[in-house]
């Protein structure tokens, strides 16, 4: 099989399988158990990277799979499949319980998606501090003895790092300039012409904060990707170098 | 000349100026305009008729989580964005959304009710949601273990632009196109009939 | 129809009410607005006169010490006294309240590094909660000016339901954005070093 997908992509087993049934285009109320979980367990076998405890979730629904599958390939006696009344027990398909799971799962999975929309559209709308009153008069305190929730300060705090991203925006990003990746490339290669070609990779880093330090990151990547630099290191623990990355007739690097 | 719906009108917009992001209540709009809360919702609903149709107008009046707020209008979202040093972006991964629409349309919810959706542990986006605001503990279960019972806050609704909680859309029955109850019944009708025609090679 | 010109005056207004009591001096707005200052100020001037001659509005621009700043207008001031006595429905107020969580989580914290935090000054909260007996002085930073150093009390555990500080839920201070910003880099990283490592196999 030669289809590969990022298996970290998934939320877990049913997203997973809802992955599964979506590419396969199967119908989710026929499922063709034997196909459905072959391909579900080759792609168990491509997840390395998983830890423990949440492979041991995606193999309980492997033994589900598994178990909804040899129960189908159980011939049924039309006497089973026939109730007193002489009617068909619909409520014998082995697949039914799964098939509700992942209908059920698929409900909140596209219900978190519309939630997203919404929460896009409402990010375009933005407001303003609340202003200072104290101007007015003196603030009444209501004195009772209401319990208060504790789920209240985290709202509060969270609106309060909302705001502070409103505040001193204007003034100060005016004329900040672009913390820009491309920038920070150009910046590195100078600063590594001018010390001769290679420099100390924790000398890069040694100010700013978290988003400089993140671009700078980046840009680095960025320049070893192209091969303008090479990052170098004797042995484990050892520091890191960077160096001008030199390039031969093969394009390979030196 | 002013007139009396033109005072109540531009007491309401000082009023939702000055209370900024915290925004007011109806009920608290209608103490503060010393009229009916029937009144006072029909001004909030004028004054935003009059931002939407006035070209010039930067804001207009968005109500979420039941608190009406004066807000920029969308339009100049990018502008803003522009201007701003830290523009907030919806942060927020695919498995904490997950959760949190389950316990926006289940709540009250315990975790392993949850867990047993998703088909994972749901420990780690939970934790997420409630440092985040969205999510609180609403009590607790009454059964063994007496497990802590989930819900939204009133911040889930600002920032989901959500009136209220009522107001979430509908959650998507199953599938139309395929399946009203008598296509189920038809198709599980013939599977059935596959199944014991054909000895069990359904596959 | 919407005009450049409404575009612009739409554009101002929701810049100026975005920058809140900060206002924007005529600098900015050029710059903001993408404009020459001649304009810019114009576009000011008429949005001034626009809300004066508009009955229904409850605000307008005024210039304070060479800044731009929406206000409300002026013959609102005695409606607006009723909202000091409307406080939130908590009776605690929105400022009171992320004072008050800001102690909470920090404490022992100093009022200085409160007003850093939430970008405005806190006396005034500071001072409520204290008389509300929510939060005491926990003693003095042994540094220059020795500042006073504010915790809570026994009295904020109780009305908030608490057995101990510890028993806080934990908060999410960063964005989850720069923990993704650091995570991405951090697989960013991984694949360059594979890339350059195994010399670009991997995929």
């Amino acid at each position: 099989m030669t289809y590969s997908v990022k298996l970290e992509a998934f939320e877990g087993p049913l997203d997973l399988l809802l992955h599964l049934i979506n590419r396969l285009e199967i119908d989710i109320y026929d499922i063709p158990m034997a196909e459905l979980t072959s391909q579900y367990i080759e792609h168990l076998h491509a997840m390395r990277v998983l830890e423990l405890d949440e492979l041991s979730e995606y193999l309980v629904l492997a033994a589900t799979l598994l178990e909804i599958k040899s129960k189908m390939l159980l011939p049924i006696h039309e006497e089973e499949a026939l109730d007193e009344a002489g009617t068909f027990d619909l409520e014998e398909d082995p697949r039914d319980e799964l098939v509700a799971r992942l209908i059920e799962y698929k409900k909140y999975k596209e219900a978190a998606n519309s939630l997203k929309e919404s929460a896009d559209d409402r990010a375009v709308h933005f407001t303003k501090l609340p202003e200072d009153l104290s101007g007015y008069g003196e603030v009444a305190v209501v004195e009772s003895d209401e319990k208060l929730n504790v789920f209240d300060l985290i709202s509060a705090f969270q609106k309060m790092l909302e705001r502070k991203k409103l505040r001193a925006p204007l003034s100060a990003s005016i004329m900040k300039s672009e913390r820009s990746v491309s920038e920070k490339m150009d910046s590195i290669m100078t600063l590594l012409e001018r010390l001769g070609g290679s420099c100390d990779f924790e000398a890069l880093f040694d100010d700013g904060d978290i988003e400089d330090l993140v671009v700078t990151f980046l840009s680095l990547l960025e320049l070893m990707k192209r091969m303008d630099i090479v990052v170098k290191q004797e042995g484990n623990f050892a520091r890191m170098m960077i160096q001008v990355g030199t390039e031969d007739d093969n394009g390979n690097i030196e | 000349m002013e007139t009396l719906n033109d005072r109540m009108l531009g007491m309401l917009e000082s009023f939702l100026f000055i209370a900024g992001d915290e925004g007011l209540t109806l009920n608290q709009l209608a103490v503060l305009l010393q009229t009916e809360k029937e009144i006072a919702a029909q001004t909030a609903e004028q004054l935003r008729q009059n931002y939407e149709n006035r070209y010039d107008a930067g804001i207009t009046v968005r109500m979420y989580g039941g608190s009406y707020r004066l807000v920029t209008k969308a339009e100049y979202a990018d502008d803003i964005v522009r201007m701003l040093e830290n523009p907030s972006r919806n942060s927020i991964t695919q498995a904490s959304l997950e959760v949190l629409a389950i316990i926006a349309y289940k709540q009250p919810v315990t975790r392993v009710e949850i867990d047993d959706l998703r088909g994972v542990k749901s420990d780690g986006p939970i934790q997420t949601l409630v440092a985040k605001g969205f999510v609180m503990e609403k009590g607790r279960l009454e059964s063994s273990g007496r497990p802590i019972l989930y819900g939204t806050t009133d911040l889930f609704l600002d920032r989901f632009g959500l009136e209220s909680i009522d107001k979430l859309p509908p959650l998507a029955e199953d599938d139309e196109e395929s399946f009203g109850d008598t296509d189920l019944f038809m198709t599980k009708f013939q599977e059935a009939f596959e199944l014991t025609g054909e000895g069990g090679t359904n596959e």
